[in-house]
């Protein structure tokens, strides 16, 4: 197993820049999740690792030594795709075996052996012999992994393998994946869309905008702490609630719809800045509370019900247990959990350090 | 490939989902019995000049313009068979036929799978300039420079040739085209695993790509040996003698003589050309629907 | 063609890099690269009329082989008439003609003008060429009193009739005049109910223009000199005239194809076929009816054009290939073989003692239409011997369906196709001098 | 951009650009040279089997403008190919719309339509001759049968060309119909089912359905038609020889007879060189007018 350095890494096609100026460096062992929108440049920072895409600047290292010019084939990586890309004129078997024959200078024996391993591994035994076509999804997802393990390579990517499952399959996989991750100490470098993916299996996120790393974190520091206000609306369901404040030097925060102003501790404030709410950072207040809004409606699902409440301009959601639910349209006071808030720089976005007691 | 293709309604080939009542079993009779009314007298009206080539070629030289002896032969006289096998040695020539269609293809197949694959998968300066042009011979076919072409083979001094017969037909336009189509069906991520898995381009088509695109490659043998097999002009014009002379040519010397063609010779070598050729297609006729449903050409 | 010529090394690399893959499927090629041993001849022929005459004609080439030590001769099935003209031209025009061929005599100009034509006088004075060889026929294979050939299939149209169908109208005898041709005609043609059942004549088409000339030689016209045609003389136009009137009186088709003529009177569908003689073992066979031959009929004379091809030498080859050609046009031209080939083929044997050969007798004996022929062929010239004649067939052609058809009228037709004729001699002599 | 990646995307192109040799040779050879070299031809005076030429200009062209043959030519070429086409291509739809379930004996009927494909074109040509006979041929025979009057086809230039023209459609709608069939597979069979619960007639189901769904298709197969049409050549030569009147005579065959029968290679350069304008103009026309109508299943 191994490291992953990628260093200033651009892609550009023609003119237009696609990936821009990419650090990484992903640990050995490490399960590190690219995540973004789509169209941001990780399925291309992943293909760029797998040398399917030609790195157009920057320099690639896998366990310190430079790979950046080799060919998919000699970087010792393998990756699982989105469609699986099994060879629907194999059997399951050949389709594990066939890179694995090209690549290496196993025996024949040697590559049943691995094949065989891995199979027990994924629980494919029985299906060996089969094509993909006689396969459910769930099953081929199964075989495209395990033509990624035979290989035994220093580093697995994979490229939002559990998109094209059903719900429920997803889940089981995602469970799954996990597991091999922790039993067999991979590393991994995986690519979604899917937030909660990225919480869940990664021990790191690096989540992307537009070609640009954004941050690079741990899923909870990520959560609790990110970077820009862009993070701060990918990463969470529902969102943060980014709401227009006014402030001064001092750190004294100042909306229409809140009762006083709101103290926080920071050096050189901008005059615009963007107060950082998440759902469960707010409460409804039995007294007056910090703020004061309107219910617009609420949804229950399940033991919780999110309340989306109206304050001055702007609306917010609020996490609350079924039975605090307030009936739309009544006035609600709010309390704000202050020392989770977060302020952003209303300009750029960026996230404004507080000086936390 | 598979995904595409697996997960596509499937038309008239499954098997319907649900049990058919008899109320529409009866109704799907009476429409199926309605079109065989109709297919039934359309197919004999299409297949009524085979049945004649076979009856000619059984008849004697008098019966074929005699008013009175009516459309079957009087005796099946399988004489002529043996005398059309004596007119010319059409031994010679089937194994020429043989040579040059199989020649043909196996080429056609060689150039059009290569540039097929380039112009699906790769990436390099005047590729659509290139294309087109390999487009403008869809629409020269060599019917149109047949003349020039044949001074042109006249200079390389392969008249009278086998190659004469193939190397014009090697490169195929329309090949290239019908190919490229398919190959560019095939999911990208099925190249890129396979690039993860050691495969160079060459590898890539001959792993990956052929095999998925044998759907098209039987639709285009198909087109191409019908075309070349029947081919009747070509091989007139750039041979001269029996060594190097197919199929046809020895029907046209039966067609063609000054006195009136000799139909019951002519019709037994017909028969004898047609025989493999349609057998075949009994055959695999299913086979051969699938294949042009596969082809991209859609 | 010239550029060529200064690129033979590029042509070479390019023969051999496209060659290479094939050579070993290629015999033919394999064996004239071994040319060495006895002297090698090509010999190119069409196939006249029926398939069986590949089969004679190899036979005869096998025969003569294993007579001649010293002479291997290759017989090349060239296809029509035309197609054999083409393949000569296109080997004389790379400098590697075949050693001798068989074309219609018409083209006999068109291979002077290549220069291509071995002049056979001298050889064929020191023989007995002059004297037995029939005039008519030694006649198409001379121009400006120099022998160019030896005639060996020559035919001439001949006006076959269905006994049965006479015999229906009541009539015994073959019309003898234009006159009575067109009263035969009418006497055959068979209607029923306004259905057309038979024609009373068809004139052969694709040929027709032979035939034409024919008439125009009946009529006292030879339509043609050696750097013009007379399409345009009163005589042609009042021959095609009478054409129209048979079409018009509802005897004769507008136009026909040489091979449905046939079939048409093998059928029973004409009483009366104008077609060439070569045709007459095939139609006798597999005619379901007694068939009649007589001479097409006449109007001033008797006339027809002769049709049918000569052998003719290359002029540019060695000494002794040219030797060894002779050698063999003679011995296919020899008595026995004319007889032979005369019995199984109908067309006209060459050599008067052939014909005086008791095999030929009996032969004669048995189908004496096969003597008709040849005593029409007294009445023969040769045919359209006019440079650039392709074309001008074409013209004439083109003239006669369009009247048959009612377009246009005879005289403007035919005044047409004569200046177009001319014009097309004229460039080709044009090109010729320059 | 950087060295590496320059240089990466050279070597792919090299590579492609060895794919392509193979196939690049040949068409060089035997299509675009003869292309260029007919052109140059046609600017001489040029004779099958005599290696000197002329230089003549326009002349070439000069005699096509003015030959009243040539233009008879096209247009009988024009309208074999403008008939054989959307008559064989419209009897193919039909057969395969007719063909796409499960019936009993459909091999048989697949077969039956599509062995004409099969014969060879001299073969298939010397049939029709017999099939078209004046008085004996079982056309008229059964043109009879029903009371309609004999034709001379091949004999009267006002049928000749059709005739063929009846010929050709027998021959090729059996391909074209195995094309569509395989079209028509790949409907989605949903699309029939909703057109029949909107009462949707069978009729106006293949009208706006069928033929919408399957246009590429049936585009591809004009395309195909328009090659294919060349090969009339073959009937022209075995059946017509361009007769009568000229009435059968077409570019193939005109071309043919310019520069083997009567050896004028600078002439029938010429007239193959306004076949090529001929063709691309067809071809063109039928991109523009067709092609542009073509819905691609799946395709935005």
């Amino acid at each position: 197993m191994a490291t992953v350095t990628l260093r200033d890494i651009c892609k550009s096609y023609g003119k237009s820049e696609t990936v821009t100026n990419v650090n990484l460096t992903v640990e050995d062992r490490e399960f590190m999740v690219l995540v973004g929108p789509s169209g941001c440049g990780k399925s291309t920072t992943l293909r760029m690792i797998a040398g399917l895409e030609e790195i157009t600047s920057g320099q690639l290292l896998i366990d310190g030594v430079d790979v950046t010019d080799l060919p998919p084939q000699r970087r010792d990586i393998a990756m699982v795709f989105q469609s699986y890309a099994l060879y629907p004129h194999m059997t399951a078997y050949h389709n594990m075996a066939f890179g694995l024959l090209k690549t290496s200078k196993l025996t024949k024996t040697q590559v049943d052996a691995r094949i065989r391993e891995a199979a027990e591994i994924l629980n494919i035994t029985d299906l060996l012999g089969r094509r993909p076509k006689e396969l459910s999804g769930g099953e081929r997802q199964r075989v495209a992994i395990g033509r990624a393990l035979v290989r035994q390579p220093k580093v697995f990517l994979f490229d939002e393998p559990l998109s094209n499952l059903d719900a429920k399959l997803r889940n089981h996989m995602r469970g799954e994946l996990k597991r091999l991750h922790r039993d067999l100490g991979l590393s991994i470098i995986y690519v979604t869309h899917d937030q909660i993916e990225a919480m869940t299996l990664g021990t790191r996120v690096a989540m992307m905008s537009k070609g640009r790393l954004q941050q690079v974190d741990r899923p909870m520091d990520i959560y609790l702490n990110p970077a820009n206000t862009f993070v701060a609306g990918f990463i969470g369901s529902p969102e943060m609630a980014l709401i227009a404040c006014r402030s001064d030097q001092r750190g004294t925060i100042r909306h229409n719809a809140f009762r006083s102003a709101v103290e926080l501790k920071a050096d050189n404030l901008p005059n615009d800045v963007l107060f950082g709410v998440r759902p469960e950072e707010v409460s409804f207040s039995r007294t007056a509370g910090m703020a004061q809004g309107k219910v617009e409606q609420s949804e229950l699902i399940g033991a919780e019900a999110l309340v989306q409440v109206r304050l001055g301009d702007e609306l917010m959601m609020v996490r609350c247990q079924v039975s605090d639910a307030p009936q739309p349209g009544s006035d609600v006071g709010l309390d704000f959990d202050l020392s989770r808030a977060r302020l952003f720089h209303a300009g750029t976005g960026q996230a404004i350090n507080l000086v936390r007691e | 490939m598979d995904a595409t293709i697996a997960e596509r309604p499937s038309g008239a080939g499954s098997p319907p989902a649900i049990k058919p009542t008899r109320r529409r079993s009866l109704r799907s009779r009476i429409a199926s019995c309605w079109l065989h009314l109709v297919l039934i007298p359309v197919g004999l009206l299409w297949i009524s000049p085979l049945a004649w080539i076979v009856l000619t070629s059984l008849k004697t030289k008098i019966e074929v313009f005699d008013p009175e002896a009516g459309f079957l032969p009087a005796a099946l006289n399988f004489a002529n068979y043996p005398a059309t096998l004596a007119v010319a040695p059409f031994g010679t020539y089937l194994i020429n036929s043989i040579l040059v269609t199989g020649s043909i293809l196996i080429g056609q197949l060689i150039t059009i799978t290569l540039a097929a694959y380039a112009f699906a998968r790769m990436e390099f300066p005047f590729k659509k300039i290139l294309f087109t042009l390999f487009l403008l011979q869809v629409m020269f076919p060599i019917y149109a420079i047949f003349l020039t072409n044949f001074v042109t083979l006249h200079e390389f001094g392969l008249i009278n040739t086998l190659p004469a017969m193939i190397v014009p037909f090697v490169a195929s336009g329309y090949g290239t085209f019908m190919l490229r189509q398919s190959f560019r069906q095939v999911p990208a991520e099925l190249s890129d695993a396979a690039r993860l898995d050691g495969c160079g381009h060459l590898e890539i088509l001959w792993h990956v790509f052929l095999p998925l695109v044998q759907p098209t490659l039987i639709a285009f043998t198909i087109i191409s040996v019908v075309t070349h097999w029947n081919d009747y002009m070509w091989p007139l014009l750039v041979t001269n003698s029996d060594d190097v002379r197919t199929l046809p040519i020895g029907l046209g010397l039966l067609a063609k003589s000054d006195s009136g063609a000799d139909w019951t010779r002519l019709m037994a070598g017909t028969t004898i050309v047609v025989s493999p050729l349609l057998l075949f297609f009994v055959i695999f006729q299913r086979r051969f629907i699938d294949s042009f449903m596969h082809t991209g050409v859609k | 063609m010239k550029s060529t010529k200064s690129n033979i090394s590029r042509r070479a690399l390019l023969k051999v890099g496209l060659a290479a893959p094939f050579v070993s499927a290629l015999p033919g090629v394999i064996s004239i690269a071994r040319a060495a041993g006895p002297t090698k001849l090509q010999f190119m022929y069409p196939v006249g009329v029926s398939g069986d005459i590949n089969k004679i004609i190899s036979g005869m080439i096998a025969d003569f082989n294993a007579q001649h030590e010293g002479i291997e001769v290759e017989a090349i099935y060239a296809g029509s008439y035309d197609n054999t003209e083409q393949k000569v031209i296109t080997s004389i025009g790379v400098d590697t003609p075949p050693a001798l061929w068989l074309p219609i005599n018409s083209a006999l100009q068109t291979f002077l003008g290549l220069d291509a034509l071995e002049d056979i006088t001298e050889q064929a004075k020191a023989d007995d060429i002059y004297d037995d060889f029939l005039p008519g026929f030694l006649n198409t294979c001379i121009s400006d009193d120099r022998l160019y050939g030896l005639p060996y299939q020559p035919s001439t149209p001949v006006l076959y009739y269905n006994k049965d169908a006479f015999a229906q109208a009541g009539l015994e005898k073959a019309p003898d005049t234009w006159d009575e041709l067109l009263e035969t005609a009418k006497a055959t043609t068979l209607r029923e109910n306004g259905e057309l059942k038979r024609w009373g004549l068809t004139i052969g088409g694709g040929w027709h223009d032979w035939m034409f000339e024919g008439y125009c030689r009946q009529n006292g016209l030879v339509p043609w000199q050696k750097d013009k045609v007379l399409f345009d003389r009163p005589e042609a136009v009042e021959a095609l005239q009478f054409w129209f009137k048979m079409v018009q009186e509802g005897v004769m088709p507008k136009a026909s194809t040489w091979q449905g003529s046939a079939n048409d009177f093998m059928a029973g569908s004409t009483a009366m076929l104008y077609h060439s003689t070569g045709s007459l073992t095939n139609l006798r066979t597999s005619s379901p009816f007694e068939v009649g031959v007589a001479f097409m009929p006449k109007k001033k004379t008797y006339g027809a054009a002769q049709g049918g091809g000569p052998l003719m030498i290359a002029k540019k080859q060695s000494d002794a290939k040219k030797e060894a050609a002779w050698t063999f046009a003679r011995w296919m031209t020899n008595t026995e073989n004319q007889a032979n080939w005369s019995r199984a083929t109908g067309y006209l044997a060459v050599r008067k003692s052939s014909w005086q050969s008791p095999a030929m007798q009996s032969y004669l004996e048995d189908v004496p239409q096969a003597k008709v022929a040849l005593d029409q062929s007294e009445f023969a010239g040769a045919f359209l011997q006019v440079p650039g004649y392709h074309r001008v067939r074409e013209f004439l052609k083109s003239a006669l369906d369009r009247t048959l058809a009612g377009e246009i009228e005879a005289a403007t037709a035919l005044g047409e196709a004569n200046s177009n004729a001319n014009r097309e001699i004229a460039r080709v002599m044009r090109r010729r001098k320059s | 951009m950087s060295q590496r990646f320059a240089r990466a995307r050279r070597k792919e192109a090299l590579l492609a650009y060895a794919f392509l040799f193979p196939s690049f040779l040949f068409l060089a050879t035997f299509t675009y040279w003869p292309i260029i070299r007919s052109f140059w031809f046609s600017l001489h005076d040029v004779v099958l089997g005599d290696p000197e030429i002329f230089w003549m200009g326009a002349e070439n062209y000069m005699r096509v403008l003015d030959d009243a043959l040539f233009w008879k030519v096209l247009a009988n070429t024009a309208f074999y190919t403008l008939t054989t086409i959307p008559i064989s291509i419209l009897a193919a739809l039909l057969l395969a719309v007719a063909l796409d379930r499960k019936l009993r004996g459909m091999a048989i009927y697949r077969s039956a339509f599509f062995y004409p494909v099969m014969i060879p074109s001299v073969a298939a040509g010397m049939v029709w001759v017999f099939l078209y006979a004046p008085g004996y041929g079982p056309i008229n025979a059964a043109l009879g049968a029903i009371g309609l009057p004999h034709l001379d086809w091949l004999y009267d230039s006002d049928l000749a060309l059709s005739a063929i023209v009846i010929m050709s459609a027998w021959k090729y709608s059996g391909y074209f119909m195995l094309i569509l069939l395989a079209a028509l597979k790949l409907v989605p069979s949903d699309l029939y089912e909703a057109a029949r619960l909107d009462g949707v007639s069978g009729v106006q189901r293949l009208l706006h359905i069928t033929i919408p769904l399957i246009s590429p298709t049936l585009y591809f197969v004009v395309v195909i038609g328009i090659l294919h049409s060349y090969q009339v050549f073959d009937y022209v030569y075995v059946m017509t020889q361009g007769g009568p009147a000229d009435s059968t005579n077409v570019l193939t065959y005109y071309i043919y007879q310019n520069g083997f029968q009567y050896q004028d290679i600078g002439y029938a350069s010429t007239v193959a060189n306004t076949l090529l304008v001929f063709m691309l103009g067809l071809i063109g026309l039928v991109a523009l007018t067709l092609g542009r109508r073509v819905h691609y299943l799946g395709e935005k």
